[in-house]
Order: structure tokens, then C-alpha cells, then sequence
């Protein structure tokens, strides 16, 4: 373990106020709303996303609901949660009690459903953040609101206009051209992007001669789409000057190291939570000795290139 | 109960019955698993990402020893029967709900195929508490049987497909032959469904039945969502929290699907 | 070895008289033009698909040019090739000799050089059909001829033209609506489709604190993409009415199957081929297995939805 | 010359020198294998997928066998280094082309780091064919060197980088104290790099050296073009194809870039 002593700073400001000890997340609906995971050494993580919420409960989809594939898993969960009453009933309290910051993710089916959530969760005290979960499909027009720029830009707005949290938009890798949907968001309003959410896959199951998945298809993450991530952070961190944070298949601190060389300024750990709960503090020590061994003081020295905001400077 | 991840030692490998192979190793919770419960095994197979989820077929309090019993399906078990003494596995757990034990008058262990895999400490569990067990085991052939010495104290009655063993046929049609006052049944969720309408049938309520569920595990502690059953009344349980373990009488049994067998 | 008797028939028929005798091909850059790779058993092969072959010698781009990434790898070789003339002339005639057909891959930069390849090797006898990769960029207007529809359409329409050889489109997946793009080369004159070509990723050296590949971003291919290439061929195949030839990922015949069912009409196998060359040989096998033990006579009966032509039958 | 894909039977695992490690194989086709060529082998370690490239050490005509001498940098050092005597391993070769060991006079062999791997087999032929050869050894230290012994019938010379045994520096500062008609070399490209640039230095033809190539490989047998070393003159070879095994005046040195080291 390293001395505190010498310890690099890894403290990472996302914008709005949103400063966070360290850069390393969990992610949506791999850490549920903070209180299942197993109790690990928690003060590794800069913060804990939570579960999508939406404005009414949700069952979520009948089972099948998972399947592996190669370095990878698909899921078609549903969106099932308690509510957004639940969570600032039942949970926001404590959550105002704990040391490690919790941002909420945010999904609906109109933009009317996230505003709802948003100004819900205004001004409560356990809720650091807030992140948009932009690739559920609207159910108004049929399209996902993260595939064309202007919506993604109209439910960001809306969004913006309803809270003065933090506002984080997930962006969907689905998508011939990511960097127009991030610049889109970036010029609504949002404080930061998180690339990306999961890739949409199908599985079959030869055996029964059916998909594997009640939904026949589902999104795939883990190891398997982190080349894919990183073309997505590498682009969008060139591109945009809000900061971006960085998700797909880190397992290591290596793959940790690799966003935030292509320039993300903190990254979320999804799947890697399900099969090894101890990797977030894995991760935070394994940059703190890179920045010491490479000689760095802070976050931002880590990019390959410099990010567009300090290339104005 | 709080979740340990630890590596843990295999101490012994062998083949209980045909086709199968049982790990022994030492883990510091051995002392804190109840009979139905399950651990998360991490796998180093190419190609494979998540934890394979495997009850805890016995432990031993004062050996701190645990083992499991499981077959080869496909890469992650490939992968465990692999390992030999000396060997680290890497467990989570212990993890999920096991059987509620209590009540007194006959309890009635049916297990079908590798469902068996429960049962060791399951029924030293009834035995110790002084209960009358019986022990119904189906396989498709004798040979695929866990030998009766397994269940030191129990009555074994024996069904197999082939009528190499036992009754020729269904281990659930074992079931008109008992009068339990409990039920704890693991195996194929059809074979599970098939037990369910014998209850039915012979009106034993289900309130008296646990069934320990198989369903596909992404993290085996509630954060996934991805082992959902469905629940008599609408919505959900998770497998893996209000689980593996539940009375029959939770679970909406129409829409029961299998995702692995049939 | 399953006997010739009960062999069922896995004959597959990919329009314009390209009638293979089995639905397993080797696809393009994972087995250059048939003459390097370990001698294994070819007749399980349903077809060899050649490296992508432009009108002029190429020599591809510097060194690094492949990386790992978890059950997959990334590449940029930068299409080298020896041009369409030395194909014709010093590879075509060798090929006319062979039992297992030859589809060439084609590339280029503008419409023209399709055009010019295509004419070139039309009416030799050695040339089974030709596939064009459009996921070259388009130096005219810097997009991807695959990413949008009406650049494929016209590409495909020139091409058309300029050939009677039987005409596979190999579609991108790095878009928002692959249906659309495969819809518009099937209306341009396509007889078949293939699904799909690799997925831009990254992969940072974090130890030379560099991208992995000389280019930075490369195409993925290998295991990990093959639940997103299930979910192209699933869409295409219940949209579109010509034949589509599964792509990506594929290891085993369990693999294979998954692609069949999801509607493919035959399958590609690409990386694999580095890591088991004896693996077109087991696919075909199990394909055969399958079929037997499911009772099914033809390749035609395993989709688990009926296909368009089908249907309208 | 035919690719052969087979398993092969790990007959011995050793530790030829600190932090390295030794399998021995029988392999149906050591007989054909020059020194210089490489087989692809299978490793099943998670999340990899391609096969590695590994140089024969050596192979036994007689005895039939194939040694592997490596160190672990990854997933796929680590698993073969888990392989023991009775394991299976997919091997896919002999593949490339080895050193041409024909000519007269001094022969010079000078290996930098785990680049000694290929040279048992270099030097036992050039020692069969009756040519007097100098092997000069480059380590980190003293205990990172292969054993004398390994080299029967040669001059060794040895250079530490942090001078624990021999010259304290590189290995290429050897070079100096030889009049080599033909030099044979395998290490870093760094030290290749540097190998070359002494050679000018001392006027040695590169047409009289030969130069062990490692680049990524995706197949190792010419089809997928991820092998490409910059050739002389403009264009790339294939290393794996037109090497590993190449003279040093093939390649374009200005343009040779380093996948791996530095
Ligand atoms: C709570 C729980 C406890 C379990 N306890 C045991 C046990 O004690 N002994 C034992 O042998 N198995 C047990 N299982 C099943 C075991 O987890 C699976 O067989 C195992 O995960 C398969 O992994 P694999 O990589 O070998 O197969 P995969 O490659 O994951 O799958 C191969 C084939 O097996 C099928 N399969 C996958 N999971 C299951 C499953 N849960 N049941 C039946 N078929 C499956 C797949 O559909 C596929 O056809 C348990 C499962 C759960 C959820
Ligand atoms: C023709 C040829 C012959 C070879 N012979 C030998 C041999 O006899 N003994 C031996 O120990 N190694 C040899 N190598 C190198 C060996 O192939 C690699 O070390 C091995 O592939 C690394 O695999 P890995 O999964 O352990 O590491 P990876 O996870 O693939 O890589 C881990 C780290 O090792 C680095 N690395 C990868 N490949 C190489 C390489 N070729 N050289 C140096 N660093 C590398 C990577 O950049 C990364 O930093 C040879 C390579 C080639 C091309
Ligand atoms: C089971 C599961 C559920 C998920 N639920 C959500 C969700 O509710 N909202 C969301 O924005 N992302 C959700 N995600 C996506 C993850 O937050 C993350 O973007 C993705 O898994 C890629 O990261 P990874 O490869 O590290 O897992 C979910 C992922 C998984 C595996
Ligand atoms: C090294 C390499 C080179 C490739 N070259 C070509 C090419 O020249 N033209 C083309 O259309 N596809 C090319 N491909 C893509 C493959 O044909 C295939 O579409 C892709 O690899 C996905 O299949 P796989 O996952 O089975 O490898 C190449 C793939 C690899 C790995
Ligand atoms: S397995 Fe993840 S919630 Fe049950
Ligand atoms: S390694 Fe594939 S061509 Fe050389």
C-alpha cells in the first residue's frame, strides 16, 4: 500500500461543483442504488451511479434477462426500479449520511419522465449528480433520444432548465457519429458526458432454438467492447471541453490508465463490479503508483493530448 | 451476513457419481453457510467473463471445509473440474437464502439430477435437528446416483429414466408414497413444475414446499437484476437475494420460464 | 465422421448462380488469396474470400498494425495488396484449376477503383463472385462509402454495370441503421449481402504512454463482436430479401449455427482462422451434426424466422 | 514445408535462469525444424485470443523433442508457464524462416535478453558444422544468464547491464573483441538497432549478419499482414513469412520501429 505521504492527487472536478476524491465510479445498474453490492473498501470510489430510475416503479422485463458471451455479457433488464419516490424517500437520507458521493442516473420514455425525476431529486442532499441515461427509446417518436443530436439536445435542455444538479448525459455508442450527439448535449447545457453505454447485441441459444434473451436482444458489456469505448473517449475528448467520463470493459488498472490516457477525466466500472467487487480499489491504487512511477502530480497531466480546454488556456 | 471474497484452497478432487466431480476445499466461512445456500466461483476460462454460481453441497463447521458437487456443462465448469489439490478457487459468498429448516413431523428432500448437489448438508441439517427425512433422488441412470452413504440418517428411495435403479420413471412420482410436513426440492426447473402439480394433486400445500431456483447469475448479490423469477401476484424476485431457496407459494408458477433445460 | 449417406444438404445458393456447396467461407484478410494458409483440409469450404484487392499495388500502413484486445484484436493493415493486375494475372489462373471457388474482395477510394477491379476481373474464370468492402473511406467526401446509404446505393449501382459477376456488398456495423445502407444496395442491384466488417476500436500502450497501432484506431474483430454482428444479421435478415452472409466472431459450429438461425444464409469465418485453421472443417461438421440430429434436410430450414422470400412465397 | 497443427505432450518444465522458464515437448515434427523458426502456440488464458509466438530453443532429431525457453510478460507467458510435464500443448509450425548457417569462418551469436532463447539450436548446428563460434551474452544480471554449459563447443562472452558477470554494459560492446565472417542476432530492437550501428562502426558487412525479428503476429503464416518490418528500399517484409530470420541489409533501419520495448 502506498503512504499517503506521497500519494498523487486524484481529485476530479466534473464540473457544476461536482468534485470527486477520486476518478474511479461505479456504474449504472452495476452497483444497484449502493446499499447490495458486497461490502467492500468503499473509499476508493469517487462516487456510485445508481440504478436508471424512472418517475413510476418498473417491473423490468420477464427472464431471460442475461446471457454471457465471449469477454462479455448482454442484458435486457428493463429498467426495473422502485421509483424516483422510493429513492428520495428511502434512500436519499442515508445516502446524505455516507462519505462516498451518489449520482443518480436518470431514464424515462419522454423527456416530461426525466424532468420529472430531475425535479424530484432537486436540492436533496444526498444527491451529488445526476446522469442521463439517453438511449432509451422514446416512446413519442419511436428513435432513442441518443441517436439524433437534436433530441438528445432537446431532452438535455429540459433537463437543465428543471434542476441545478450536476448534469451528466450517457451517451449511446449506437450511433454512426457519437461526437455530433456529444457536441449537441455539450452546447445544451450538460456539465459532462460518461461513453459509453452498452452496444446492442443478440445471443442465440442453439440448443433450444430461441434467443437467449426474453427480448430477444440486449446490451453488451464488459472486456469485450473496451477497443470500442476508447474510440469513442478518444474522439469526444478531442472534440468536446466538457469532461468525459470514461466506461467499457475496465477490468485493470491498465484498462483504467487507457481512458484516461485517451483523455477521459475519471472512468465508471460496470461489469468488472459483478466478478471482482474489489476492483475499484484495484483500480484507484494501480493509478496512483502509475502517476508516482511516471511522475505526475495530478489527473489532467495523463491525457495524450491535451484537452481542447486547456489547449485554450 | 456479510459477503467474504477469498481465495480458498481445493484440497481434495473425486467423482461422486458418474459424470461428476466434487471439490473439497478449506474457507474461512465454512462455519457461517446454511444448507442451501450458494457461492459465486470465479472461472479463468478463455472467452468467459462472469462468476459461476455453485451450492455449497456441505460444510463442516469444525473443519471449516466446504464442498461442491457439480457436472460439465460448458467452459466454466470445464474449468473447475480442472482443479486439483493445491489449486485457489476464487469464491464469493457464502450468498443468497438457503432452506428454512424449521417445523418438526417429516421432511421429504427431492432432488433431480444435479439438484442433488444441495442435499448432503441439507439433509445432516434435518437429521441433526432429529427430524424424519426421506431422501428422493432422480438420475437418468443408476450410475449418476450419489451413493446413499451421503445421506447418513435419511430413508433414500430412487427413481431413474432407465430403470437401471429404483422406481422406473419421475422422481416426483415418488412423492405419493410420503407425508411430509415439509418439502425441500432442488433440481430442472420442468422437474420443479412437475412437483409443484403433484403437490397439487396430493394436496400438500405449497406453503409446505421450498424449491432451490436455477437461473443464469450475472452478480449473485442483487445488483444485476438478472436473476429475476417471477412472483405469484406480479413482479419479481431476485434469484440470488430472495433466493435460491423460496417457498413454492411465492413464485407464479405459469410464468415460470427455464432457461436451461428442455 | 458423419457418413456421406446421411449427409444432409449444405449446398447454399447466393443468387446469380453462385451456388456453394457449403455455407462456411473464409473471409476477406484471414486467408489472404488461398495460397499462404496451413494446408488443412479445404473441402469443407464453401468459398475463399481474397484480401481487399484495389486497382494498384498497395503497401499498407507502418508498423504496429494488429493488437490484442480481450477475445478479439484490432487491425490496420492498411489494405495491402498486390492490385487487381497481378491478381488476375499471376493468381486468377491458378484459381480456375481449383475445386473450392474464389470471391474477391474489392477496395478502393472512389467509385472508379471499384469500377476499374470489378471490369478487370469480370469474365475470369477463376473469379467466383466479387464483394465489395465499403467501409473504405471515400476520398472524395472523407465518409465511408457504408455509412451512408445513398453513396452505397451509387457504388453498388456503378459496379452493377461493370460486371456479371455475382455482387456481395460487405456492410459496415459502425452506423446507426446498418438496414437502411443494406437496404439500398439490395434496391442498387445487389444478389447478396455480408454482415459484417469490423468495428473501429482503440487500444492504448499505457506502458510507452502511445496507441497501440501506428493509425491510433483499427477494426475489431474476433469473439467479442459477435453478439453485435448476431444482432446485424437478425435485422437484416427479417428486413431485407437477398441472401445475407454472416460475419463476426465466429469460433465453433455453435457459432455458426447462432448466425444460421438468426437468418443468416452462410457464414464467414475470419480471425479464427489465425488461431485454428482446422476450424472452417469443424464447423462444417457440426453444422452437418445439427442438421441431422434436428432432422432438418436443408440449410434453409434452421433461421428461426421465416425469411422474407419465404414469406411472400 | 508444411504447417503442421498438433498437440504436443510436455514432457519437462524447468528454470533455465532467473525469471524464465523451460518446457520441453515431443513434437512429431522436431526433425524438420531449422534453427531461427518459431511455432504459434495456443494459450487458453481468459480473455486472450491469439495464439504467441515462441522460437524453438532447440529441437532433437533423435530424441524427437522441442524446447520453449521464456519469461512471463502477459496472460499468455503466464499460462504457458503453468503448463507441466503431462499437459497438452497446440502448436502451430515449425513456421518462418530460420537463420542460413551456411559459410565459413568465425561465427558470431550474440543474443540481448530473452533473445538467447534461440540460440541452443544456432549454436549446436554451427558448432556440428564445424565453424568456430563466439556466443556473446547480454542480461540485466548476472543470474538472467543462460548457463555456459548451454553452449557446448563455443567461446562464451558476457556482458551485464549492471556488470554482476562480464563486461559491465551492453552486449554489443562485444562486438568489438570479434572478427566474425557471419554474426547471428536476437534480442530487443533497440539492441538490434544498436547491433547495426556498431557493425557500420567496425565495418561489418550487413550482408554478413543476420537478425532475429520479433513483431506482434497475428498468424504467423502470412495472411493476416500484421508482421510487416520496413524493407529496405521502401515496402514491408513479413516476419513471420520472409523472418523471423533476416539479414540485417533487408530491412530499412530508419524506419524500424519498436512494438515492444523502450
Ligand atoms: C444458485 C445456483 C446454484 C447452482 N448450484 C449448482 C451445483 O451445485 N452443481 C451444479 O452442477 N450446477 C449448479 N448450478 C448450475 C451451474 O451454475 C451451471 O451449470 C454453470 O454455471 C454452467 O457454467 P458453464 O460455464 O460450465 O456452462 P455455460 O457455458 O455457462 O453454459 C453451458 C450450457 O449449460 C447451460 N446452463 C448454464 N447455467 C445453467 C444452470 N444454472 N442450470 C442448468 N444449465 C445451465 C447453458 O444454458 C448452456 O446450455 C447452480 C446454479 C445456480 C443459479
Ligand atoms: C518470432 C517470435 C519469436 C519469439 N520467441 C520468443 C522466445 O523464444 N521466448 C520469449 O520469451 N519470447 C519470445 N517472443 C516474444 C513472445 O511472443 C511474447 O513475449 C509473447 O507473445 C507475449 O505474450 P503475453 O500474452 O505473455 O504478453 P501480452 O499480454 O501479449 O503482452 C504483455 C506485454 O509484453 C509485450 N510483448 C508482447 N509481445 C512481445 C514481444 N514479441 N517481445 C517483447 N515484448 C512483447 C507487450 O507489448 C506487453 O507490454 C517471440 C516473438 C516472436 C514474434
Ligand atoms: C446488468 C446491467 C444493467 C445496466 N443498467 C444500466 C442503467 O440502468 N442505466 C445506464 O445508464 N446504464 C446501465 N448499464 C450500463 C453500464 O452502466 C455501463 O455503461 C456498461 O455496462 C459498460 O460498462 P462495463 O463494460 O464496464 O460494464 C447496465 C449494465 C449492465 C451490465
Ligand atoms: C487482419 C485483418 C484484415 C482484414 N482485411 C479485410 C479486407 O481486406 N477486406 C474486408 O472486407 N475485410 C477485412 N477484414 C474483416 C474480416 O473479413 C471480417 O469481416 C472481420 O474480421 C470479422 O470477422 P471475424 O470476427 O470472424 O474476424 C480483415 C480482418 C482482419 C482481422
Ligand atoms: S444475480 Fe445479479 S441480481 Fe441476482
Ligand atoms: S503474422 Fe500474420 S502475416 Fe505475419
Amino acid at each position: 500500500m502506498p503512504s499517503m505521504a506521497d500519494r498523487p492527487d486524484l481529485s476530479v472536478d466534473l464540473g457544476r461543483g461536482l468534485r470527486l476524491r477520486t476518478p474511479v465510479l461505479v456504474a449504472s445498474g452495476t452497483f444497484g442504488y449502493g446499499f447490495d453490492a458486497p461490502s467492500v473498501d468503499r473509499s476508493a470510489l469517487g462516487a456510485i451511479v445508481t440504478k436508471g430510475t424512472t418517475p413510476l416503479a418498473r417491473e423490468g422485463n420477464a427472464p431471460t434477462r442475461i446471457a454471457e458471451t465471449p469477454s462479455g455479457m448482454l442484458n435486457a433488464i428493463g429498467l426495473q426500479n422502485p421509483g424516483v419516490e422510493h429513492v428520495a424517500g428511502e434512500y436519499e437520507p442515508t445516502w446524505a449520511t455516507w462519505d462516498v458521493r451518489v449520482i443518480v442516473n436518470v431514464a424515462g420514455d419522454s423527456i416530461d419522465d426525466y424532468v420529472t425525476v430531475a425535479r424530484r431529486l432537486n436540492g436533496l442532499a444526498g444527491v451529488a449528480g445526476l446522469e442521463l441515461n439517453i438511449s432509451c427509446p422514446n416512446v413519442a417518436n419511436g428513435l432513442q433520444f441518443g441517436v439524433e443530436p437534436g433530441l438528445a439536445a432537446d431532452l438535455t435542455r429540459a433537463v437543465r432548465r428543471a434542476t441545478e444538479l450536476p448534469l451528466i448525459v450517457k451517451l449511446t455508442p449506437n450511433v454512426t457519429d457519437i461526437v455530433a450527439v456529444g457536441k449537441a448535449v455539450e452546447a445544451a447545457g450538460a456539465d459532462a458526458v460518461s461513453a459509453i453505454n452498452t452496444y446492442v447485441g443478440v445471443a442465440i441459444d442453439v440448443r433450444r432454438r430461441r434467443p437467449m434473451l426474453s427480448r430477444i436482444s440486449g446490451g453488451l458489456s464488459g472486456p469485450a467492447i473496451k477497443p470500442l469505448a476508447l474510440q469513442a473517449v478518444w474522439q469526444l475528448a478531442a472534440e468536446l471541453t466538457i469532461p468525459v467520463i470514461g466506461i467499457g470493459g475496465i477490468r485493470t488498472a491498465s484498462d483504467a490508465l487507457e481512458f484516461l490516457l485517451a483523455g477521459a477525466a475519471a472512468v465508471q466500472l460496470g461489469t468488472v463490479n459483478y466478478v471482482r467487487p474489489q476492483a475499484a480499489r484495484e483500480v484507484c491504487d494501480g493509478i496512483a503508483d502509475y502517476m508516482r512511477i511516471h511522475g505526475f502530480q495530478a489527473l489532467r497531466a495523463l491525457p495524450l493530448r491535451p484537452s481542447r480546454e486547456v489547449a485554450r488556456v | 451476513m456479510t459477503v467474504v471474497i477469498d481465495t480458498a484452497v481445493v484440497l481434495d478432487r473425486t467423482t461422486p457419481m458418474a459424470g461428476a466431480v466434487e471439490l473439497v476445499v478449506s474457507h474461512q466461512s465454512a462455519a457461517a453457510i446454511e444448507p442451501g445456500q450458494f457461492f459465486q466461483i470465479g472461472v479463468g476460462a478463455a472467452h468467459t467473463l462472469l462468476r459461476r454460481p455453485y451450492s455449497a453441497a456441505w460444510s463442516s463447521r469444525s473443519s471449516g471445509r466446504v464442498g461442491f458437487i457439480f457436472n460439465v456443462v460448458g467452459a466454466g465448469s470445464a474449468w473447475l473440474a480442472n482443479r486439483h489439490a493445491g489449486h485457489e478457487l476464487d469464491l464469493l459468498g457464502p450468498l443468497g437464502r438457503g432452506f428454512d429448516l424449521e417445523g418438526d413431523g417429516p421432511a421429504v428432500c427431492i432432488a433431480g439430477g444435479l439438484g442433488v448437489a444441495v442435499f448432503p448438508g441439507v439433509v445432516e441439517a434435518l437429521v441433526a435437528r432429529g427430524r424424519p427425512v426421506a431422501m428422493l433422488l432422480g438420475a437418468r441412470t443408476a450410475a449418476q446416483l450419489l451413493p446413499e452413504e451421503r445421506f447418513a440418517g435419511a430413508e433414500v428411495l430412487v427413481a431413474t429414466d432407465d430403470g437401471s435403479a429404483g422406481h422406473h420413471g419421475s422422481v416426483v412420482d415418488l412423492m405419493a408414497a410420503t407425508t411430509p410436513s415439509n418439502v425441500f426440492a432442488c433440481g430442472p426447473t420442468p422437474m420443479l413444475q412437475a412437483l409443484v402439480d403433484e403437490a397439487r394433486r396430493l394436496e400438500i400445500p405449497l406453503s409446505s414446499i421450498q424449491v432451490a431456483l436455477e437461473t443464469p447469475m450475472g452478480c449473485g448479490v442483487g445488483t444485476c437484476l438478472g436473476c429475476a423469477a417471477p412472483r405469484r401476484g406480479g413482479g419479481y424476485l431476485l434469484t440470488c437475494q430472495d433466493g435460491p431457496c423460496v417457498r413454492a407459494e411465492r413464485l407464479d408458477w405459469s410464468r415460470m420460464t427455464d432457461a436451461f433445460h428442455g
